[in-house]
């Protein structure tokens, strides 16, 4: 089994979107695209799958075994899909019908299905069995979880035996314990002599993949090489660029390095453990359930000012509900919350993980914000100070939030949020939803303002490395979400 | 692939709806044994003879006691001969011998009397309005016993809520629960309100009808009788509104019976009102009406203009001597302004500070209600009279008759509910006025010539009697006629020999045949 | 008019604490619940239709007396000694709570009465009413929904095709006809010129081709819209391009996931459109002279008859009931997920 | 994968081309013929009246005269102008449709708003009043008042109203719960922003777009409701004008006057294609 792709153009009205050379996958040696979101990696993806959206032309030719196809024609590869070659989807939860039972929306991917209903319904129940999934196979997908979503539709996507498999995107949202499972799930894959093709911004998933990894920017593969050496000393300096965004390897000026504790250009001594500022949020014996989920009972939390705490933990675990609890937006079950006066007039502030969803949709920037200006009757130029300070031309703000991209419009919020010179910000994912290097520039610009006014951050992430450089402080929440996870330790021995 | 599958699903879907469609068409050739299908306007909502609206006396189901021909002349019923004794006190009907009700029973005196003691029961009826001290039977004629004589009783005894039902019709309190009568077809099924079958009664005295089976379907709407009978879904359909049978006369495809009935549109006039009480604005109103042009336009039928109250239908009343209504505005205009009334800044007259604004009743039943009351509305604001027209139910006459607030009121009114007109006439102008009739306004002349032809005593007068009553009520005017009435009715081709009753009594079904 | 805000629930992708994987089929635990809950909105709103109609009732002008005098001796012969007897008889000089209470009375022993006019008991005249007001309901609705549903369905599959501008300009056109208006000239076109089917009436089975056709043309320019726009949004849904990528071929697909999805939404749309049409077809029974509710309502209210004017408009208050609860029920059966938005009415 | 993502890739959001004037640049073609139709409807509505005031002139002697010099649109059964009873309907049924329309709109939105924002009794009392009303047959709630209104303009409006205003109050209660729920005013409250802001900025941008397809078609229905009310009988008194009785009343003569019936149906079925059209692509159905 062979597959190769030669001199693929991808473009619109013009305008070059995805270009390559030659492009060989051999069985039993994962490719990996790394690159930005905008860098053309997808595009790559469903040229090869001939998924395309209808208005990109694309030219070049496809090698399949001896079969040779020609990209522009998406139809001609209908026949190979499920057989030769099958996609995994980006939002698993959305790439599940909702109406319909896993066990049904797997078996159907089954070569036997149309002629042998009943067989192909056996192979899923054994396939999603061997997954840890065997409790699950009649539950719908609405009660699945993100992790569990992903395994339903690797079985969806590989029950029809085709040996070329295409991940894109597939660790998007996915907390790490889920990546982790989802890493296993397409080694299992290459051991069992498939080709792979994975598409990530998650750079930890492509060194877990290892084979080869190609990075992607402008249209174009900037480098190529073994995961072990490109990931670890690359030669392309965006490259370089892309791996010290990673937040394991931030060296910033507003960091506090715990192990040093160096005395910073202010002077004031950073990073002890206890800081000794006024105490600014208290919550005590705090409980709170969801349905009948119960998320945490007896928990006290303190946050004193200037200190940065991060609440971790894996998705659905309720960290963003303790969160908004400690905020007084929602009373707990049990326990109370006190707070100091320090937060009154709008000196407590929150950051969402979907900036979009915290402004008013229909209304230009400009509006809502001089809202905020006048309500406090603040200067106009604290306004264009901050726009400079965090880099944002001016007339982005008669734009409409769903007119801007996420990074610009999260780093409006925190402009927003900093009119007020907050004494604490409680931040839910901020970055979640970015590239590497866009988290890197939104995290800066936040941490800049946070240092300058020294103010209380607590910041709600999934991501250790995240957690590990911005705070000094973590508090880890809850067991592994729920009980779905337990059997899957049996099965991966 | 996929799409000339859905394709395929798509006209399969079509085909099967067009099949839907022939499939039910169907041959609609008429066999010879199809029922006859008449179609009216009038809903059955009750089976009580009183408020059955005569539907059981058109379709002959029941028999009352003295029948009349379409000239209104009575004649023998169930009754053979009926005579009254000298003082008039007391009257002998006497049976018609082998008469069976349809459940075979024979037709006794006995059955006979408890049916009009029933009829004489009920509120409404003209039965009720008779003087009656008891109804018995004896031997083979039933015995009538008046308090005071009462010539017409013979007349009311046609009317169709005396009609004789079998004693298995009546329930346990009295009331009907089904129709058991005598006549030449018997009930096979009723569906109230709308759709009644009756078939030929096999044990019938007389000659058998032609036509064995008869279906009736009540339909609310005119025009849709109308596309009933164009599209041959009914052999004879009643209450054709003008213009549609304007339309089907054109057309030429089907027969048109028709028959001027002895029933007249009048503006019933509050006299008792302090505006319309003046005579001379009761005349002044009366000129102000183009009768002709309402007729030909609105009616489609110039002769049906009214010249006096009793149309030509009414022979015995109808006065050709009688000076015509006429339409003449400016002598309408001296008129009022002889009243005191002069036209104020709005045109509306104006008489010391009281703008001359009515009100004028009438109701959508009969559809040429409130088209002819749009026309006068439109004549008197040429007079600078303001009438506001109130559309409603036409209980709203009789309810503004009792408590006084009436002004004007648009109605049709029937004198040959009894075939002798005196009746309702006696009760229309009675000293006090009635509901359908004058209001705050008598005349002692008028009321002593009625009450000697109720008494039937000098029979030579009674001529001269109904020419001073004619004349009264043209000079008067206690009531303006405006229109007279042609009742038509359309007939399906395949059907011969339909006469129109004029006294709207009975249908005559019986003496229809299908055509060779 | 309605609109359906109703969207497939786009699920976050952290769904937070769900139980996951609860075999048992959701349907079963809400059935009960939205039983329970319709159970006791048809209670409520047995007792509040009946006295808001009532109350209403009795503020008409005009003296009910003489309006059913006017019903039962016919519309030139009610005099107001007819009606006098009228008043005695029923007992309509009683104070008007004390009439509620005793045809509260009555429904409690669930007797309706009889109707004032006609004598005859309310319950079968309202059953004939109601019974062909349904057929000739449910017959308009097939109609519409197999017209409907086919065009919006070929309409989407090539949006912007000549079919999908065919439909869009067939839901302008229909929308915009008056009913009465169209009756008549299908009644010309199919009754009076080719003479293929009765022109009005009830009784046998042809006579409903006519009126139902009348009633369909509109709903079906309805359905059309709805289907071609959920099935052109679920087309482009991520798990139908999952089943295309699985290689199922374009027909499974669309049997398996298409429609059934389309499902969802058309079944709240579908519920809503029984009601407006039995509501809304007085123009059309009293043009084809079909005995429907609505047509009984129109004559209720002109002669004042009030046990039947109540139990027309509790039947029909129940029937929004027993729609809505159909409606649940059916999306529940279909649609697993716990929580619907609400489809607003 | 999804087709979104892959677009978003592709087309940073273009901020619209600054050639034609912002309300004009996103409106479709449809639209602006429908909006042309309605302005010559509304154009008709106004001088019509004006140009031919005697609607209620009548002259019997002229009865159903064809079309010609004097009269574009001939005379009607009583010898009245057609073309001026038609100018005065159109006017009066747009203006009864309009304000009905208004006062069920204003009435339903104001509750909505009120019920989701200050929940508690009054989001109970207002929504088992809206269930009342759902419950009670529109058709009921019509011919009760219009039996009431017995020809009286005002009161029919009023019945009108009463039958529509619960889809704007469960529309705007719905949304209106969704966006007060939502993130944006959750932020707007840190930020010790005023309900006048959260008005301003959140409910009525998102609301409004929604009030005024519901209108478009409210308007319709309403003209189709009067008209209907016109041919059951219990509609206006005469002599006033209407669309919905004078097609009941041109009714008979389709076959002798096609022109009497052909007018009011053509204004009916223009303005309520007028309308339809005027609904933007993606608002619901």
């Amino acid at each position: 089994m062979s597959l190769r792709l030669n001199d693929l153009v991808v473009s619109h009205a013009g305008k070059v979107l995805v270009e390559t050379g030659q492009l060989d996958f051999e069985p039993g040696k994962p490719v990996t695209i790394v690159g930005e979101s905008g860098s053309g990696k997808s595009l790559l993806a469903h040229a090869i799958m001939g998924t395309l959206p209808h208005n990109l032309k694309a030219q070049g030719s496809l090698a399949v075994d001896d079969q040779v196809y020609d990209v522009s024609d998406q139809a001609n590869r209908r026949r190979l899909w499920g057989r030769t070659m099958s996609l995994l989807p980006q939002e698993p939860v959305l790439a599940l019908d909702p109406t319909m039972r896993t066990r049904e929306q797997v078996a159907e991917g089954a070569p036997t299905f149309r002629t042998d209903k009943q067989g192909a319904r056996r192979a899923a129940d054994a396939l999603l069995a061997s997954l840890g999934l065997k409790h699950a196979s009649a539950a719908f997908p609405h009660t699945l979880s993100g992790g569990m979503a992903q395994r339903v539709a690797f079985a969806a996507a590989t029950i029809g035996g085709a040996p070329v498999l295409i991940a894109d995107e597939p660790s998007k949202g996915l907390d790490q314990r889920a990546r982790a499972e989802l890493a296993e799930l397409l080694r299992s894959h290459i051991k069992s002599g498939g080709i792979l093709l994975t598409i990530t911004h998650d750079l930890d998933l492509a060194r877990e993949l290892g084979g080869e990894v190609l990075v992607m920017k402008d249209a174009h593969v900037v480098e190529k090489g073994a995961a072990g050496e490109v990931l670890a000393n690359p030669v392309h300096p965006y490259t370089r660029r892309l791996l010290a965004a990673e937040p394991s390897r931030w060296r910033h000026q507003w960091m506090r390095d715990l192990s040093e504790g160096t005395e910073r250009a202010d002077g004031r001594h950073g990073g002890s453990i206890e800081s000794s500022g006024t105490l600014l949020v208290s919550g005590t014996g705090l409980g709170k359930s969801f349905g009948d989920q119960e998320l945490f009972t007896d928990l006290s939390i303190e946050v004193r000012a200037g200190e940065r705490v991060a609440l971790s933990g894996p998705s659905g675990s309720g960290k963003t509900t303790l969160g908004n609890v400690l905020l007084r937006l929602l009373p707990p079950d049990t326990g109370t919350v006190q707070h100091s006066e320090l937060l009154q007039r709008g000196r407590l502030q929150k950051l969402y993980q979907d900036p979009a969803l915290a402004f008013p949709g229909r209304v230009p920037l400009a509006d809502s914000l001089g809202d905020v200006v006048r309500r406090h009757g603040l200067d106009h130029a604290r306004l264009e100070e901050l726009m400079g300070s965090l880099r944002l031309a001016p007339e982005l703000l008669h734009r409409r939030p769903g007119q801007i991209s996420g990074g610009e419009l999260q780093r409006i919020a925190i402009i927003r949020s900093m009119l007020l010179e907050p004494v604490l910000v409680f931040a839910d994912e901020p970055t979640s939803r970015l590239d590497l290097i866009t988290q890197e520039e939104t995290m800066m610009c936040l941490m800049e303002q946070v240092d300058k006014l020294d103010c209380a951050l607590v910041l709600v992430t999934h991501d250790d490395a995240l957690a590990a450089a911005v705070t000094t402080r973590s508090i880890a929440l809850g067991a592994p979400s729920a009980v779905i996870e337990p059997e899957l330790e049996l099965a991966a021995q | 692939m996929g799409w000339q599958k859905m394709r395929v699903a798509g006209a399969s879907a079509i085909a099967l709806l067009m099949m839907t469609g022939c499939a039910a068409a169907g041959n609609d050739s008429p066999a010879a044994e199809q029922p006859l299908r008449v179609v009216g306007q009038f809903e059955l909502h009750s089976l009580d003879p009183s408020t059955a609206g005569g539907f059981f006396t058109r379709l002959q189901v029941a028999e009352t006691l003295v029948d009349a021909d379409v000239k209104g002349v009575l004649q023998p019923g169930l009754a053979e001969k009926w005579d009254v004794s000298a003082d008039g006190l007391s009257w002998g009907f006497t049976l018609r011998s082998g008469a069976l009700f349809h459940d075979g029973t024979a037709v006794t005196a006995e059955a006979a009397a408890a049916s009009l003691n029933i009829a004489q029961g009920k509120a409404g009826t003209p039965l009720a309005t008779v003087p009656v001290k008891g109804i018995s039977a004896v031997g083979d004629s039933v015995r009538v016993d008046l308090t005071e004589p009462y010539a017409p009783l013979p007349a009311v005894m046609a009317h169709t809520s005396t009609q004789i039902l079998a004693p298995s019709s009546y329930g346990t309190d009295r009331s009907i629960t089904k129709i058991v009568g005598s006549g030449p077809y018997r009930v096979k099924h009723i569906e109230q309100p709308a759709h009644i079958d009756v078939a030929a009664f096999e044990q019938w005295q007389g000659k058998k009808p032609a036509i064995s089976e008869v279906t009736y379907q009540a339909v609310g709407r005119s025009e849709s009788r109308a596309l009933m009978a164009e599209s041959a879904q009914s052999d004879v359909t009643f209450g054709m509104d003008p213009t549609s049978l304007q339309r089907i006369k054109q057309a030429g495809k089907l027969d048109i019976a028709a028959v001027t009935l002895p029933r007249s549109i009048l503006l019933k006039v509050n006299a008792g009102h302090e505006m319309l009480g003046d005579v001379k604005v009761r005349r002044a109103l009366s000129l102000a009406l183009d009768r002709e042009a309402m007729a030909t336009a609105l009616l489609r039928d110039r002769e049906m203009a009214a010249t006096q109250l009793f149309p030509p239908s009414l022979p015995e009343w109808h006065q050709d001597s009688a000076t015509p209504l006429t339409h003449n505005p400016s002598e309408a205009r001296k008129l009022l302004a002889e009243a005191g009334w002069a036209p104020g800044s709005d045109g509306i007259l104006e008489r010391n500070g009281k703008k001359f604004s009515v009100t004028l009743r009438t109701f959508p039943d009969r559809p040429e209600l409130p088209i002819l009351a749009t026309a006068i509305q439109a004549k008197l604001k040429e007079l600078g009279i303001a009438l506001d027209v109130k559309v409603g139910n036409s209980s709203e006459i009789p309810a503004g008759h009792k408590d006084g607030s009436l002004e004007l009121a648009l109605f049709s009114r029937n004198y040959a509910l009894v075939p002798d007109a005196l009746v309702t006439l006696a009760e229309d102008f009675a000293p006090a006025g009635s509901d359908f009739g004058a209001m705050g306004w008598n005349d002692p002349a008028l009321t002593e010539a009625l009450n000697a032809l109720a008494s039937g005593k000098d029979v030579d007068k009674s001529a001269e009697n109904r020419r001073k009553v004619n004349e009264i009520l043209q000079t008067q005017l206690p009531v303006i006629p405006v229109a007279w009435y042609r009742q038509s009715a359309v007939v399906s081709p395949r059907v011969e020999g339909l006469v129109l009753d004029p006294l709207e009594r009975s249908w005559r079904l019986s003496d229809l045949t299908w055509k060779k | 008019m309605v609109s359906l805000t109703t969207k497939p629930m786009t699920q976050a992708t952290t769904q937070p604490g769900s139980s996951a994987g609860r075999t048992l089929h959701p349907a079963l635990g809400t059935t009960a619940r939205v039983l329970g809950r319709r159970a006791f909105q048809a209670a409520g709103v047995v007792v509040l239709v009946s006295t808001a109609c009532f109350a209403m009732v009795q503020s008409l002008p005009g003296d009910i007396a003489f309006r059913i005098a006017a019903g039962r001796y016919g519309y030139d012969q009610v005099t107001a000694a007819s009606a006098d007897s009228v008043r005695a008889e029923l007992g309509l000089d009683q104070p008007a709570w004390l009439q509620f209470l005793d045809w509260l009375g009555g429904l409690v022993s669930l007797n309706l009465g009889n109707s004032l006019v006609t004598g005859a008991s309310v319950a079968g005249e309202l059953g004939l009413n109601l019974a062909s007001s349904l057929q000739l309901a449910a017959v308009a609705l097939i109609l519409a929904l197999m017209v409907g549903t086919t065009a919006g369905a070929l309409a989407a599959a090539r949006p912007g095709g000549i079919l999908d501008r065919l439909t869009t300009v067939w839901v302008s056109v229909t929308r915009a006809l008056p009913p009465f208006l169209l009756g008549l000239v299908l009644i010309l076109l199919f009754a009076v010129h080719l003479g293929v089917l009765p022109a009005a009436g009830h009784g046998e089975a042809k006579n409903i081709v006519l009126p139902a056709a009348t009633l369909a043309v509109g709903l079906s320019g309805l359905f059309a819209r709805v289907t071609r726009d959920t099935m052109a949004q679920i087309r482009q849904s991520d798990y139908v391009r999952f089943a295309d990528t699985k290689g199922l071929g374009s027909w499974l697909v669309f049997v398996r996931h298409v429609i059934r999805n389309t499902g969802v939404t058309l079944i709240a749309y579908v519920g809503v459109q029984v009601l407006v049409l039995i509501e809304g077809v007085v123009v059309v029974e009293s043009l084809f002279a079909w005995p429907g509710l609505g047509h009984a309502l129109v004559h209720a209210i002109f002669w004042r008859d009030i046990p039947m004017i109540q139990a027309a408009a509790l039947a029909l208050a129940l029937l929004v009931v027993a729609m809505n609860t159909l409606v649940d029920l059916a999306t529940a059966a279909v649609d697993p997920r716990p929580r619907h938005k609400e489809a607003v009415l | 994968m999804t087709n979104a993502v892959a677009m978003q890739e592709l087309l940073p959001a273009s901020a619209g081309d600054s050639k034609r004037p912002k309300w004009l640049a996103n409106r479709s073609a449809t639209q602006l013929v429908s909006a042309g139709l309605l302005a010559v409807l509304v154009i008709f509505a106004v001088a019509g009246p004006l140009i031919w005031p005697g609607h209620a002139v009548q002259d019997l002697s002229r009865f159903l005269e064809a079309p010609g010099a004097g009269e574009p649109l001939g005379r009607d059964h009583l010898g009245r102008s057609v073309i001026a009873r038609l100018a005065h309907a159109t006017q009066l049924s747009l203006v009864m449709s309009v304000l009905c329309v208004s006062a069920a709109l204003l009435f339903g939105s104001l509750a909505g708003i009120a019920a989701a924002w200050r929940g508690g009794w009054i989001d109970s009392v207002l929504h088992g009043l809206s269930e009342v009303f759902i419950a009670l047959p529109a058709l009921l709630v019509v011919l009760v008042v219009s039996a009431i209104a017995n020809g009286d303009l005002w009161t029919l409006c009023l019945g009108l109203a009463l039958a529509q205003w619960v889809e704007y109050f469960r529309m705007v209660r719905a949304r209106s719960g969704l966006v007060l729920a939502g993130p944006a005013v959750e932020a707007a409250g840190l930020f010790q922003l005023g309900p006048v802001h959260v008005i301003r900025r959140h409910l009525l941008p998102e609301l409004r777009p929604l009030l005024t397809t519901m209108a478009t078609f409210g308007v319709g229905s309403s003209i189709l409701a009067l008209s209907t009310l016109g041919f059951v009988g219990i509609g206006v008194r005469p002599p006033t004008p209407e669309l919905g009785l004078m097609i009941t009343e041109a009714f008979p003569f389709y076959h002798e006057a096609p022109w009497m019936a052909l007018a009011p149906v053509l204004v009916l079925t223009t303005i309520l294609i007028g309308l339809l059209g005027l609904r933007s692509k993606e608002s619901p159905a």
